[in-house]
């Protein structure tokens, strides 16, 4: 089956500028304005490949290796996330190391920022490091919740496997809970509209366009790239844990081709919801920002106490 | 008894140079023999847990004994294990030590192999009054080494606090040398059923605290910032590293095999929570911090109450399921042994950048990297392993702090409930200190340099690079190869507390470190590889600065780096903010030592001046007290 | 008579009449301690093999191990005293404070001070004993006014004043304790201690009650218990430096063997009221002095009062008096007779160093006199109870002793006053050792200025890490001839 | 009937060193005081002198002899003399005025009475009632030292507090060994002569033998 994990991973990594493309597609639609193209990010990140870069000179060797630490972190990931086939390429440490990986992504991003002394560098980044605080535990909590509503670790493989297996008796308060406080987080995590604006260019507004700010040409492709695999990962995440049914963990082609449509209706409909969420709401002062995450945070909790009480 | 000859050899290798190195160090002898002294000791300590699993009974009594027993060391498993890994640490300070520009003095290299003794003979004494003497000598060693510091007030608060915990466990493990009859440790297994369900708590309680003194527990915290600052560099990294793990192998033993643990889960919970509240304080009070080594104190403060936090739900899971303690006592151990690692390190490396630069504050400090590239990537390890990032072995030991606590499902008791909150903490407390060492990472080495010491520091000793990148290499390794390793703690470990589960079934989840670091460590090459197929021309040019040109004042400072996290958690930092001739302070005021040390301090000085006024000088009224005390004391007995 | 003991008498009375009869001389500051060392090595001749178990019991004299183990200390810090003196009174000479006249009558009075102590532990008759620490109070009250100021004065008048009454108050007790033999014992043997021991079960107990209280106060006031402690720190604070070490490390103890005899009598007949007396003064007195030292501005003061409350904490452990806990006061008066000279001596070289006893003025003493300051932390680590020297050894089986005995409050109340004390010594003592030191201060070195510290020193230390089973042996033997078990 | 006869002699003679050392804490002038001073050794004397007679014990008569020689001539002549050489002014100040020393002094005699009672009950000897009056008597002389300002009536509060000791030795038991009785006796002795030279130096520090000037020892 090593075959299909592969295929799983190369897809994952493959559609990741896809669905960047597909939201802001939407997005458009929704301001009744044509848009760019849905390969419009591959063009993009063709034509950065090519140019060549310009390095300031307070910048150090270290510049040059968070690029390629976030891209590898990410690929990694994408090894490690199932998105319609519960067996992974990478079963190394479940849930928690996903967890770690993006805060290796995260802390490797930070530096990047402080790099060449500018100030939006270290602007982005403690803004970054500011809601990361907020987003951990919520996310932490919701791992728990799955770990301890499916009874089956951390493993995801196995998370999905069995509460697929368990049908509608999953769907109880933790999972609905969890799952929203997730969706809260994956907004915040990939910087969408009402944490931070991914598309503006007004440098005080910043949080995660500030820390790229210094990168140019093939490391500005690769930075680009890990970000949009990281929201794919995101959404595939949220679809095939929170929603696993139709998951196929039997190897026949038949499953796997059903669970492929299946994964990619649910990576669809996740990405319509964010660019709906970005097209209706604004975004908010940046001291807002830790009540709607307080909130991410009290839905996970509840949903991880309801499972001992209920 | 003397096991066969070569025990003996061992054992004299191991502490005969360090005495030799204490005596010529304390009779000032000249030159560098009481280091190489000392680093002979370690040398031999690092050996230590090899020849443990060679001959696995070592043990030896000194025919001549103290008042209150024989001296007498044994080695168990885990035990030697500690020994093995404070000493190689030790050994690499020792050695940067010598490479250092400090100029100590002999007398400090004789305290250094003091230092090494007293901390080895707490690790393996086999008699309470060998394991009292060593650990008070621990806290008085350390307190001679931190002469050469310039701040008095911090030295003595140090000794006092430490002290008064010293009081504490020579009461407590004088209750159990009572109650067991005897004075050798190894008769003290299970002296709860003995003692009862109130005393064991009580005395629980009474070790938590005796120990919390050393690895600054909440109230008794207040001394380690000061003390970290004010001492040498080699004289906190000794602290924090080599004389903690002394304290939680102690600690462990005393709660978990003399006393042995059942019964105590409501200890267990009052010490979780204690300790969670510390990792708290300790990483919002590190995010504030502007000298790297009062940010390095707090976050020992936190990595320990992180270990405390992990014994203390030991006692929890201990009835429900004996698969989770060996777990978490697992976590709480390895976490003390990486964090003694990952933790010297980056001293060593704050106290190369210190020696470099002749700065204190990172404020001052910034653009290290492009100069001294070996430095800064040494120190990217630590910042890395301090943070927990994957392969390093910081990930493991909080990876294995979240499968314990994630894993309560299985528990059955009430306390459960309490877990999410545990969990959310710690995912908190991760990130804030992730934050504090990026910042601490960010302003010691990134950006444009803040100082003319940055601009133009002076070149790296010689030679004192070679101990900071063994222990990256040892972070790296033992983050990758910590599969072995746990299989040796937790086995130490379970035979020390009579633990009969492996931690294995605790475990939710599985994880291969090895396969994980080299999936890391594969994909960054190959992507590295991969982007330099790509176009590799290169263009220099200044930071973008929207049109202007940048000076390094314009760059974020660590007070504004840190400020989005103080202006949420505002309410717990008691900070007040200030203009003062153009620059933009916040003070930041202990709230632990205005309402609990100050008027502690000051009752019990008015008290004395109270008492002081009996001595009125005048020998009327002291003719007046002996005729007072003579009639009261008659008139007592006629009535009784 | 025995041999030995009486020629320690004889050398006695030569070497105070050689002393005397030298006050003139200059030499007589080199006579004296070789006096001393002479009435030190005899002492130890008749006391080793006394420690072994074995009583000298012929005539007026008696001595069991406890006697020895207090003779033995006299001898030693009475020796040590004054070596160091010879410096210390030979500085002040030179410098006029002191005329020669006054330096003969000094060490003349030392050598008469050191013998009548000696003498108070070989005697029989509990009256005699009385009498020989009635006569050291006689003696010491000239040491301690030796200087011509008027603070010296004001200490030796309450000084003479308090201990009469003190010794008034116990002459009392011991007529009752005569007055309760009086049908049981013949008349001329009623007040030796071994006959005492013998019929102590059939003496009055409401008198022996009565006189115990007596004896308890009276002595107490010489040993310094709290409320009638008020002369001690006047007097220990103006004395000249050799002689408040000697006062605090070995007098006390002179006046504590007083109480102790009583003690073992008492206990034999009513078993607990003797200790329940000592545990409430042990408690007040350890109480009060933790409180002293934490606000006392002068060194010697503190120091005094840091005597107190190694008093107390010696008065506890007859307090609880099981077997265990005796041994241990005993081995804690040891470990204070022989730590506290160092730190008084120490601080003796730096008030004539600094010329000033005002703690807060000193400074800077590890730059300008490196050794003292190594001995000052040396001391100070050690009487606060630090490892690995015998005051700790001491605190610990004390607490293992109030443990053994169920009173875990009393252990409890016992760490919180060690902790404040240890607060208060380290507040006062170690800034005075770090920081600027100022230009008048100047380092004072000399064979008989260290060799005392060094002595004292390897001797703590090495009572604290190691005791060979001889040396065990001795302090059970002290312990249970306290309770006069084996006697 | 002898026996009845020497219970009364001797109570009374208990009962008039009482009434002495009361009337010494009323005085408030120098020279009345050391007059009942001696007054008291005399009745101390007879007590002894009573006591040997009908208990044949010798060595007693050597006690009163000693007490009549030194503490009725020699020791008030010594007293007069430093008074006269100190010429101190004859004014004793007392801190609590003459009824509060008095009440106090009824104060302590009732607290011995009460100590002593049940030691009363369970002797013997003829002179049981005198312990009483020997504990008030001690306790007087202290309280005495406690309220007088001068070094003067500081020691003769001391020399008080022996007399009332050796009364409570030669009652109880009729007097202590022999030795005893003279260690004791000489030992007084010293210790007035200690006091008198440091009076002398603080007469010639202070030119006054007011012990309120010595206040410079607190803490």
């Amino acid at each position: 089956m090593i075959a299909v994990e592969i295929l799983q991973t190369v897809l994952l990594v493959a559609v990741a500028p896809l669905m960047a493309g597909f939201v802001s597609k939407v997005k458009a639609g929704m301001q009744n304005r044509p848009g760019s193209s849905i390969l419009q990010p591959y063009r993009d990140l063709a034509k950065l490949c090519r140019k060549d870069r310009a390095v300031s000179r307070s910048c150090s060797w270290l510049f040059r290796l968070v690029p390629v630490v976030c891209m590898a972190s990410m690929l990694i990931l994408a090894a490690m996330t199932p998105f319609f086939y519960t067996g992974v390429l990478a079963p190394y440490g479940g849930l928690v190391t996903v967890v770690y990986m993006f805060t290796m992504y995260r802390f490797a991003m930070v530096l990047g920022g402080l790099e060449g002394g500018s100030t939006f560098g270290g602007m982005g980044s403690s803004r970054e490091m500011m809601m990361s605080v907020l987003i951990e535990p919520s996310l932490l909590l919701g791992i728990a919740t799955l770990a301890v509503l499916s009874g089956a670790g951390t493993d995801m493989g196995d998370i999905s496997e069995t509460i697929a297996s368990m049908g509608i008796a999953a769907v109880g308060p933790a999972l609905i809970l969890a799952a929203c406080s997730f969706m809260i987080t994956l907004l915040a995590e990939n910087a969408r509209i009402p944490f931070d604006n991914p598309t503006t260019h007004l440098e005080l507004t910043m949080v995660h366009e500030a820390m790229i700010l210094e990168y140019s040409g093939r490391d500005l492709a690769m930075m680009e790239y890990s970000s949009m695999l990281r929201m794919n990962l995101f959404m595939a995440l949220l679809g095939s844990l929170f929603l696993p049914w139709g998951i196929s963990s039997t190897g026949e082609p038949v499953s796997l081709l059903v669970s492929l449509a299946l994964a990619f209706v649910k990576l669809l409909t996740v990405a319509f919801v964010v660019a709906l969420v970005e097209s209706v709401l604004c975004k908010s002062r940046l001291f807002k920002v830790p009540n709607l995450l307080t909130v991410s945070f009290a839905l996970s909790l509840i949903a991880m106490i309801s499972l001992y009480i209920l | 008894m003397v096991g066969t000859g070569i025990d003996a050899v061992y054992l004299i290798l191991l502490f005969v140079p360090a005495i030799a190195g204490m005596l010529l160090g304390l009779v000032k002898a000249s030159g560098r023999i009481p280091v190489a002294l000392c680093a002979v000791s370690c040398v031999i300590g690092m050996l230590c847990y090899p020849y443990h699993v060679y001959s696995p009974d070592l043990a030896y009594e000194i025919p001549v004994g103290s008042y209150l027993g024989s001296y007498a060391v044994s080695f168990d498993q885990l035990g030697s294990f500690f020994i093995s890994i404070s000493s190689t640490v030790f050994l690499m300070i020792v050695i940067h030590m010598s490479h250092s520009g400090h100029g100590y003095t002999p007398g400090y290299s004789g305290m250094c192999s003091a230092l090494f003794l007293s901390v080895t003979l707490c690790m393996c004494a086999e008699t309470a009054i060998l394991l009292l003497m060593a650990w008070e000598a621990v806290s008085m060693v350390t307190f001679l080494m931190a002469r050469a510091g310039m701040d008095e007030g911090a030295r003595w608060r140090f000794l006092a606090v430490t002290h008064i915990g010293g009081l504490v466990l020579m009461a407590v493990y004088g209750y159990m040398w009572v109650v067991s009859g005897s004075g050798h440790l190894g008769d003290w297994d299970g002296l709860g059923t003995v003692l009862g369900q109130g005393t064991s708590m009580a005395l629980a309680l009474l070790l938590f605290i005796g120990f919390g003194t050393k690895l600054g527990t909440v109230p008794f915290h207040a001394w380690m910032p000061d003390m970290y600052a004010a001492s040498p560099t080699h004289t906190t990294a000794l602290l924090t590293t080599v004389c903690s793990n002394a304290a939680v192998l102690m600690l462990f033993r005393a709660v978990y095999s003399y006393i042995g643990a059942d019964g105590l889960t409501d200890i267990g919970m009052v010490v979780c929570l204690l300790s969670a509240v510390t990792a708290l304080w300790g990483a919002m009070e590190s995010m504030v911090q502007t000298e790297p080594k009062r940010i390095l104190a707090y976050s020992s403060m936190e990595n320990m109450a992180l270990v405390t936090m992990c014994l203390s739900m030991g006692l929890i899971f201990w009835n429900s399921s004996s698969s989770l303690t060996a777990l978490v006592t697992l976590a709480g151990l390895l976490h003390a042994l990486n964090h003694s690692v990952f933790k010297s390190l980056m001293l060593l490396a704050v106290d190369s950048v210190e020696d470099v630069t002749g700065e204190r504050k990172i404020d001052r400090m910034g653009g290290l990297a492009r100069v001294l590239p070996a430095l800064s990537a040494v120190a990217l390890v630590g910042v890395a392993s301090l943070a927990a990032i994957p392969p390093m072995n910081g990930f493991i030991s909080e990876w294995l702090m979240l499968q314990s606590l994630i894993g309560t499902n299985a528990i059955s008791s009430d306390l459960r409930v309490a877990m999410p909150l545990l969990i959310a903490m710690m995912g908190v407390c991760g990130m804030i200190v992730a934050t504090s060492y990026a910042r601490l990472f960010g302003f010691m080495f990134l950006g444009r340099p803040r100082s003319q010491g940055a601009a133009d520091p002076r070149p790296l000793r010689k030679g004192s690079i070679s101990p900071m990148v063994i222990l990256a290499l040892l972070c790296i390794g033992m983050g990758m190869l910590s599969y072995p390793i746990m299989n040796v703690v937790s086995e130490g470990a379970c035979l020390t507390a009579g633990i009969d589960a492996s931690y294995r079934d605790g475990m939710s989840g599985s994880l291969e470190p090895l396969t994980l670091g080299i999936m890391i460590l594969g994909t960054v090459a190959v992507v590295y590889a991969a982007s330099r197929l790509l176009s590799r021309r290169e263009e220099e040019t200044d930071t973008w600065g929207c049109g202007g040109t940048l000076d390094e004042r314009m760059q974020y400072s660590s007070e504004g780096f840190s400020q989005p996290i103080v202006r949420v958690f505002h309410p717990f930092y008691g900070d007040t903010s200030s203009i003062e001739n153009g620059r933009y302070l916040t003070r930041f005021q202990e709230p632990f030592v205005k309402y609990i040390y100050n008027p502690l301090g000051t009752a019990i000085y008015r008290v004395s001046r109270q008492i002081t006024r009996v001595q009125t000088g005048n020998i009327q009224s002291y003719l007046g007290y002996i005729l007072v005390t003579l009639v009261v004391a008659l008139m007592a007995v006629r009535l009784i | 008579m025995i041999p030995s003991l009486a020629v320690l008498i004889a050398a006695m009375v030569v070497s105070s009449a050689l002393c005397i009869g030298l006050r003139r001389s200059r030499h007589v500051s080199a006579v004296m301690p070789a006096c001393a060392f002479v009435l030190f090595a005899l002492c130890l001749w008749v006391c080793i093999p006394v420690l072994r178990g074995e009583t000298i019991d012929d005539g007026l004299f008696w001595m069991d191990p406890l006697s020895a183990v207090f003779m033995t200390l006299v001898g030693f810090i009475g020796f040590l005293a004054s070596l160091y003196s010879r410096a210390y009174i030979g500085l002040e000479a030179e410098e006029g404070v002191v005329s020669r006249k006054e330096n003969g009558i000094y060490y003349s009075l030392l050598i008469v001070f050191i013998s009548v102590m000696m003498l108070t532990f070989t005697v029989r008759s509990m009256a005699v004993v009385w009498l020989g620490i009635a006569a050291t109070t006689l003696v010491s009250t000239f040491l301690v006014g030796f200087y011509s100021r008027e603070e010296s004065t004001e200490a030796a008048w309450k000084y003479i004043i308090l201990c009469s009454v003190g010794m008034t108050i116990a002459l009392f007790g011991l007529t009752l304790v005569y007055a309760s033999t009086v049908g049981v014992i013949d008349s001329d043997s009623a007040l030796d201690w071994p006959s005492l021991m013998e019929h102590a079960s059939e003496l009055d107990p409401n008198m022996m009650r009565m006189a115990m209280i007596l004896i308890i106060v009276g002595f107490g006031t010489k040993v310094g218990f709290v409320p009638m402690h008020t002369w001690l720190p006047d007097a220990h604070s103006q004395a000249p430096s050799p002689i408040s070490g000697l006062l605090s490390a070995v007098l006390l103890n002179c006046a504590m063997y007083g109480i102790l005899r009583f003690y073992g009598v008492s206990e034999s007949l009513d078993p607990g009221f003797a200790s329940t007396v000592m545990l409430v003064f042990g408690l007040v007195s350890l109480g009060a002095a933790a409180f002293f030292i934490v606000s006392s501005r002068d060194l010697k003061r503190m120091l005094a009062y840091s005597s107190i409350e190694n008093m107390g904490l010696i008065a506890i452990g007859f307090g609880i008096g099981t077997p265990v806990a005796i041994a241990a006061a005993i081995l804690q008066m040891t470990a204070h007779s022989v730590t506290k000279p160092i730190l008084f001596f120490s601080a003796g070289n730096i008030i004539q160093s600094y010329g000033t006893r005002e703690m807060s003025r000193i400074r800077g003493v590890y730059r300008s006199m490196p050794f003292t300051a190594a001995a000052m932390t040396v001391g100070t680590l050690s009487i606060v109870g630090c490892p690995p020297f015998a005051v700790f050894v001491g605190e610990l089986s004390l607490m293992l002793g109030a443990l053994d005995a169920g009173m875990s409050w009393t252990v409890a109340v016992m760490i919180v006053l060690l902790a404040i004390v240890f607060a208060g010594m380290a507040r006062n003592v170690f800034p005075m050792l770090s920081g600027e030191p100022p230009e008048y201060a100047r380092d004072l070195k000399g064979f008989s200025r260290t060799a005392p510290l060094v002595v004292l020193i390897v001797a703590t230390t090495a009572l604290g890490l190691f005791m060979p089973d001889a040396v065990v042996q001795c302090l059970e033997n002290a312990a249970s001839s306290v309770t006069g078990v084996f006697s | 009937m002898d026996q009845l006869i020497t219970m009364n002699l001797v109570d009374l003679c208990a009962v008039l060193m009482l009434l002495t050392s009361v009337m010494a804490v009323a005085t408030t002038r120098m020279k009345p005081l050391i007059t009942l001073f001696s007054l008291q050794s005399v009745f101390l004397a007879a007590e002894a002198f009573i006591v040997a007679y009908t208990s044949g014990e010798s060595h007693i008569y050597i006690m009163c002899g000693l007490t009549l020689a030194l503490k009725v001539v020699v020791m008030p002549k010594m007293l007069l003399y430093i008074m006269g050489k100190i010429h101190v002014d004859k004014e004793i100040d007392l801190s609590i005025g003459i009824p509060g020393s008095l009440l106090a002094s009824g104060f302590m005699i009732f607290v011995s009475y009460y100590i002593a009672e049940p030691l009363i009950s369970t002797m013997e000897t003829v002179e049981r009632n005198c312990l009483a009056i020997s504990l008030s008597i001690i306790l007087i002389g202290l309280l005495m030292m406690c309220t007088r300002r001068k070094a003067i009536t500081e020691t003769i509060g001391l020399l008080m507090m022996e007399n009332g000791l050796f009364l409570g030795a030669i009652a109880l038991s009729h007097g202590m060994p022999l030795i005893v009785e003279i260690a004791a006796f000489f030992d007084v002795m010293v210790v007035i002569i200690i006091i008198g030279i440091f009076a002398n130096r603080i007469n010639k520090s202070f030119n006054s033998v007011d012990t309120s000037f010595l206040r410079r020892l607190k803490e």
